[in-house]
C-alpha cells in the first residue's frame, strides 16, 4: 500500500501536541492569575455612587471618626450606612448649594433613602459580624484598606476565603488595641510589636485559632 | 482476497467496511439516540430547576443517582477484570471477549461517573473534589472515602482507556491497512500512531500491555473498595459492615459478567461471530457467572448472619425492614432474579445455549440493580430517630435520567461495534498460530 | 448593560453567593419604597424601649469608666464641631458651619447634665438630634465628659500639678 | 541507498530466515502482523526498560500521591474524629491509585518513546504489499550496510525500500 501520510505528517501532530501543552499551561496560569486579579476580586475598582462621597476628605483630611457615620459597627453585624440626616447634620449649613449634594437634599426632602452601591460585599453563604471583630481589635484598615486615602470608595482587600482564613488562622499580627480600631495608619507599629500585642490580646480574649477556621464559624 | 475472505478472524477487520446488520444497527442506534436526547433533556431540567426535581430528600438523600452509580460502576468492573485476569493467566479464550468487554467498561464507567457529578447540586463545581491551589485555601478531605472515590473513578476511567487503547493500537494499524476510504485511513492511521509491527516494537508492547493488565487488577479492587467504604464508613445500620468491600466487589463482577453475557450473545448473533465466540466461550461466561453469583450469595448470607449475630437491635431492625419493610420487594426481587435463574447454569446445556444465557444475564442485571436499590434505600429510610423516618420514591426525572443514561452507554457502544474491530484481531491470529505450532510440535 | 447585569445576577444566584433573601440595605422590590429595611409603623414601640427610656431618665453614678466611655464617644460624635477641648473650634465650624458655643460659657456651666443629654437627644438650634447615633447610656457618659472638659477649660495653668505643667510647657514649645 | 525488504507468507519460514541472519550476525528488523514468540530476541532485543520505567512511574506516583496528601493536610488540617493530620492509613488508597495510574502512564509512554512512535510516515509503508491487515504477510528489513554476502533467505519476494 502507498504512504497515507505526507512527509510533514509527523511534524504537525508534534507541533499540535506541543502547542496544546503550551495552551493548557497558559490557560492554567491565566486562570490562576485571573482569580487573584483585581478584575475578579474587585480590589481597587471604584464603584459608581449617586454622590461622589470622598472618604479621603471626611475621614482623612477632616479626621472624622469612622463611627460618626457607621454607627452600628460596634454593636451590629452591619457597620451601617448613614441615613441622609447624618449627612445633613453638617450639610444643612455648609455646601448647602453644592450641585454635587443635590441628591442628598432631594433625599431628605422626599424622605427617600439614597441608594448607595455596595463596595465591600461578602457572598450570602458567608456569615460576618462587624461587632465581634471590632470589639476584639481588628482595625478597620485590615479589611477595608486605607479608606482615608480613597477619594472615591473602592475595595481595599480581596474578600476571598483565603483572605479571611489567613487572619483566622493567625490573628496575632492583625490585632490592635480595641480603643484604636478606627486608626488607619499603623506604620509606627513594627511587626514585632504587632505580634507581641496580638499574642497578649489573644490570651486576654481567649482567641483560639484552632476553632476560628471551623467551617461553622463563617458558614452557618 | 484469497482464502482470507473465508477466514473468520479476518472478517473482524472487514466488519466496519461491510457491516452485516445495518438495519438492526440503525434501529438500535435510533433508539439510543432518542435515549441520549432524553438524557440531555433530563440533565437540562436538573440544571435549570435544581436537584429538587428529584425525589431524594432527607432521610433518603442519595436515591436513584447513587443506586445507578454503583450499578453502572459494578458493570464497568467486569471488562477490565476479565481482560486483565485472563491475559495474566494466559487463557486464549480471552481474545474473543476482551475488546468489547473493555469497551463496555469504558462506557459504563463514564455513565457511572456522571451520576455523582450530576447529584452534586452544583455539578459544574465537581472539580472542587480535585486538589488544586485555590483562593479558598481549602483542600479535599483525604481521610474521607468521598475523596477516595473521586480519585478511584477518575483513575479507573483513564486507566481503562489506556488499557483499551494500548491493546487496540495494533488493530488500529490493521484497520488502517485494510481501509479504502481516505478518511478511515487517516483516522485509523492517527489512532495507530504509525504502528508497523516490528519485532522489537511487539516485544516492548507486550511488556507494557502485561504490566498495565497487572496494574489494572488492583485498580479494580481499589475502586470497589473506595465506593464500598463510602457506604461502610457511614454510621448507618446495614451499611457499617466490614464485608462491604468484598461484597461489592463480588456483586460488581457478577453484574459485569451478566452484561458481558448479554453483549457476547447479541454480537455473536448480529455479526455472525459463531466461529469466534464459541460454545466454549459461552461456557466460560456461564461458569464465571455461576461462581461470582455464589460469591454474591455468600455476601447476602454473611450480611444477614452478621446482623443477627451482632445482637445489635438497629442492625436486626434494618434486616427485618429489608425482609418485610416498604422495600421488601427490592430484597426479594434481588434474591429471585439474581439466584433462582442462575441455578440453571449448573447444566452445561444451558451454559452453551446463547439465548438462555443472555436471558439469565438480563435477569442478573436487573437483580443487581434491585440489590443496589435495596442496600441504599433500606439503609437510609429508617433513620436513627423515628421522627426522621421517611419514604423514598424516585421522581419522573430520576427515571428519565436513568433511561437517558442507558442511551449514553448504548450510543457510543453501538458506534464502537459499527466502526472498530470488536475483537482483538492480532491476538486471535497469534493464538491460532500458537495452536498450530503446538499441533506441529 | 442591564441585561448583562441581570445575567450576572442569575449566574450569581446559581452560585449561592446571592441567595433569595433580603439582606440589610439590599433593594427590595417587594416594598413600595424599594428598601429591605422598613421604617416601623406609626406608633410602634421598639423592643427594649422601656429599658432605654429608663436609662435616659436616670443619671448614672459618676465613675472613671463612665468618664472614659464619655471621652471616647465625645471624640466620635462631638469633636468634629465642638473640638477636642470643647471650646467650639472643631473642624466643621472652620469650614463654615456656625460655630457652637464653648462649653466654658457660664450658661453651659450652669446647665444640669440632663440638659446636655436632652440636647444630644433632641438637637438644639442648627445641631441635629443624635438620638440615632448615640445610645442613651452614652449620652450620660458624654455629659459627664463635657463636665470634665468644662473643668479643664476653666483651670488656670498655674493650678495644674507639676508634672502636667511640664507637659504643657513641652507642648507649647 | 536502499534497505532490503524480504516478504514471507509463512511465519515459520520467516523465523528460519531470521535464525540464519542471527547466525550470520546481521542487524535486521522483522515486521509481522502479530507477535511471534522469540522473534524479537533474534533481532537482538534484550531489554527490560518498559518495566523499569513503569516501576519508576509507580514510585514517582506514590511519592507524589502520598506527599500531596500529607502537604494538603498540613496546609489545611481537618480534625475528623480526632484523627491526626497525617493519617497514613487513610492516605493509602489514593496513594496506591495514583501510583498505579502513573505506572500505567509510564508503561504506555515508555513503550511509545522506546519504539520511536508515533511515526506516521516510515519508508516501509512505501512498499505496495506492506499491510498488517493480511494474515500472511511477514517481512524482514535488512539495512543497507548489511546486505553484502547474505545467507540464503528464501523469501517469496524481495524489494528495495529507499531510505
Amino acid at each position: 500500500m502507498p504512504q497515507i501520510f505526507t512527509p510533514s505528517a509527523d511534524t504537525w501532530p508534534r507541533v499540535g501536541v506541543g502547542l496544546g501543552i503550551v495552551a493548557v499551561t497558559a490557560a492554567i496560569l491565566l486562570g490562576a492569575g485571573l482569580v487573584q486579579s483585581a478584575y475578579v476580586t474587585s480590589v481597587d475598582w471604584v464603584v459608581d455612587q449617586p454622590v461622589p462621597f470622598s472618604h479621603l476628605h471626611h475621614a482623612g483630611e477632616l479626621g472624622i471618626d469612622c463611627r460618626y457615620c457607621h454607627a452600628g459597627v460596634e454593636s451590629a453585624p452591619n457597620a451601617g450606612l448613614p441615613a441622609t440626616e447624618v449627612c445633613m447634620t453638617c450639610h444643612s449649613q455648609i455646601w448647602t448649594g453644592a450641585p454635587m449634594l443635590a441628591p442628598v437634599r432631594e433625599s431628605l426632602a422626599k424622605g427617600e433613602p439614597l441608594r448607595w452601591n455596595r463596595v465591600a460585599r461578602l457572598p450570602d453563604y458567608a456569615y460576618f459580624d462587624h461587632s465581634i471583630h471590632v470589639s476584639r481589635g481588628v482595625p478597620c484598615v485590615e479589611c477595608h484598606g486605607r479608606v482615608d486615602e480613597m477619594p472615591l470608595m473602592k475595595r481595599g482587600e480581596p474578600f476571598t476565603m483565603a483572605f479571611c482564613l489567613d487572619c483566622h488562622r493567625d490573628p496575632a499580627p492583625h490585632l490592635r488595641p480595641p480603643d484604636q480600631v478606627t486608626r488607619m495608619d499603623w506604620s509606627d507599629w513594627t511587626a514585632e510589636r504587632a505580634a507581641d500585642y496580638g499574642r497578649r490580646a489573644m490570651e486576654a480574649h481567649h482567641i483560639e485559632p484552632s476553632r476560628l477556621d471551623d467551617c461553622g464559624v463563617c458558614h452557618r | 482476497m484469497t482464502d482470507a475472505a473465508l477466514d473468520p478472524i479476518d472478517r473482524i477487520t472487514r466488519i466496519p467496511g461491510d457491516f452485516p446488520a445495518p438495519r438492526a444497527w440503525w434501529i438500535c442506534f435510533g433508539v439510543s439516540l432518542a435515549l441520549l436526547l432524553l438524557f440531555l433533556v433530563s440533565v437540562g431540567v436538573l440544571l435549570v430547576f435544581g436537584v429538587g426535581v428529584w425525589g431524594n430528600n432527607i432521610p433518603v438523600n442519595w436515591g436513584l443517582a447513587i443506586v445507578n452509580y454503583v450499578w453502572f460502576l459494578g458493570i464497568g468492573h467486569a471488562g477490565t477484570l476479565i481482560s486483565a485476569l485472563l491475559l495474566l493467566t494466559g487463557t486464549t479464550r480471552r481474545n474473543a471477549l476482551n475488546r468489547f468487554a473493555e469497551a463496555m467498561t469504558l462506557f459504563s464507567v463514564i455513565c457511572a461517573g456522571l451520576f455523582p457529578v450530576l447529584h452534586l447540586g452544583r455539578p459544574w463545581l465537581f472539580y472542587w473534589m480535585a486538589p488544586y491551589p485555590n483562593t479558598m485555601t481549602v483542600w479535599p478531605q483525604f481521610k474521607s472515602p468521598l475523596a477516595w472515590d473521586f480519585f478511584a473513578v477518575l483513575i479507573y476511567l483513564i486507566g481503562s482507556i489506556l488499557f483499551w487503547y494500548l491493546g487496540a493500537i495494533p488493530d488500529f494499524a490493521a484497520m488502517r491497512d485494510r481501509s479504502r476510504s481516505r478518511f478511515a485511513q487517516v483516522a485509523f492511521g492517527l489512532a495507530a500512531l504509525g504502528w508497523r509491527g516490528e519485532a522489537r516494537h511487539w516485544a516492548r508492547w507486550r511488556q507494557a500491555y502485561r504490566l498495565v493488565a497487572a496494574l489494572a487488577v488492583p485498580l479494580v479492587f481499589g475502586v470497589t473498595a473506595s465506593y464500598a467504604l463510602l457506604f461502610a464508613a457511614g454510621p448507618v445500620p446495614g451499611w457499617a459492615s466490614g464485608i462491604f468491600p468484598a461484597y461489592f466487589f463480588c456483586g460488581a463482577i457478577f453484574s459485569g459478567f451478566a452484561v458481558v453475557a448479554i453483549i457476547a450473545v447479541t454480537l455473536r448473533h448480529a455479526l455472525g461471530l459463531g466461529a469466534l465466540v464459541t460454545r466454549s466461550h459461552l461456557n466460560l461466561i456461564g461458569q464465571l457467572l455461576l461462581a461470582t453469583g455464589f460469591m454474591t450469595g455468600y455476601g447476602y448470607a454473611a450480611d444477614a448472619f452478621t446482623a443477627l449475630w451482632s445482637g445489635d437491635a438497629r442492625e436486626i431492625a434494618t434486616l427485618h425492614d429489608r425482609w418485610t419493610g416498604a422495600y421488601a420487594w427490592s430484597y426479594w426481587g434481588a434474591v429471585a432474579l439474581n439466584f433462582l435463574p442462575l441455578q440453571l447454569l449448573w447444566f452445561r446445556r444451558v451454559r452453551v445455549s446463547p439465548v438462555p444465557l443472555a436471558l439469565i444475564g438480563l435477569s442478573v442485571t436487573i437483580g443487581m440493580w434491585l440489590e443496589r436499590y435495596m442496600l441504599l434505600v433500606t439503609g437510609l429510610y429508617r433513620d436513627w430517630l423515628v421522627s426522621s423516618w421517611g419514604i423514598y420514591h424516585a421522581s419522573f426525572w430520576e427515571w428519565a435520567l436513568f433511561a437517558g443514561m442507558i442511551g449514553v452507554f448504548l450510543a457510543p457502544f453501538l458506534l464502537f461495534v459499527r466502526f472498530l474491530p470488536v475483537m482483538s484481531v492480532f491476538e486471535l491470529r497469534e493464538a491460532r498460530h500458537e495452536k498450530r505450532e503446538a499441533g506441529h510440535g | 448593560m442591564r441585561r448583562a447585569t441581570l445575567l450576572l445576577l442569575a449566574l450569581a444566584a446559581c452560585e449561592m453567593a446571592d441567595q433569595p433573601r433580603y439582606d440589610a440595605y439590599e433593594p427590595a422590590p417587594l416594598f413600595p419604597n424599594g428598601a429591605s429595611v422598613q421604617p416601623p409603623p406609626e406608633g410602634a414601640v421598639a423592643r427594649g424601649y422601656p429599658a432605654r427610656a429608663a436609662t435616659l431618665a436616670t443619671r448614672p453614678p459618676l465613675t472613671p469608666a463612665l468618664l472614659d466611655r464619655g471621652r471616647e464617644r465625645y471624640a466620635i460624635a462631638c469633636v468634629p464641631c465642638h473640638g477636642i477641648a470643647g471650646d467650639g473650634d472643631g473642624v466643621v465650624p472652620s469650614r463654615g458651619f456656625p460655630p457652637p458655643p464653648s462649653f466654658a460659657e457660664p450658661r453651659l456651666r450652669a446647665a444640669p447634665a440632663a440638659t446636655i443629654v436632652d440636647v444630644i437627644t433632641h438637637g438644639h438650634g442648627v445641631m441635629y438630634s443624635y438620638a440615632d447615633r448615640v445610645a442613651p447610656a452614652d449620652r450620660w457618659a458624654i455629659a459627664a465628659y463635657v463636665r470634665a472638659l468644662q473643668t479643664s477649660l476653666g483651670t488656670p495653668a498655674a493650678d495644674l500639678p507639676e508634672a502636667d505643667r511640664a507637659k504643657l510647657a513641652e507642648a507649647g514649645r | 541507498m536502499a534497505d532490503l525488504l524480504l516478504e514471507y507468507d509463512d511465519p515459520d519460514r520467516l523465523m528460519a530466515a531470521a535464525r540464519r541472519l542471527r547466525e550470520a550476525e546481521r542487524r535486521f528488523e522483522a515486521i509481522t502482523p502479530y507477535p511471534l514468540e522469540g522473534l524479537a530476541e533474534l533481532t537482538g532485543f534484550a531489554e527490560a526498560h518498559v518495566p523499569k520505567l513503569a516501576l519508576a512511574g509507580g514510585v514517582l506516583g506514590a511519592v507524589l500521591g502520598f506527599g500531596g496528601q500529607v502537604a494538603t493536610n498540613l496546609l489545611y488540617p481537618i480534625d475528623v474524629g480526632g484523627r491526626p493530620p497525617v493519617a497514613w492509613q487513610g492516605f493509602a488508597l489514593v496513594t496506591a491509585l495514583i501510583a498505579i495510574f502513573t505506572a500505567m502512564l509510564f508503561a504506555l509512554g515508555g513503550m511509545l518513546a522506546l519504539n520511536r512512535l508515533p511515526k506516521l510516515r516510515h519508508p516501509v509503508f512505501d512498499d505496495p504489499r506492506m499491510s498488517l491487515a493480511e494474515p500472511d504477510r511477514f517481512f524482514l528489513l535488512i539495512p543497507e550496510g548489511e546486505r553484502e554476502g547474505l545467507p540464503e533467505l528464501d523469501p517469496r519476494r524481495a524489494a528495495e525500500v529507499p531510505r
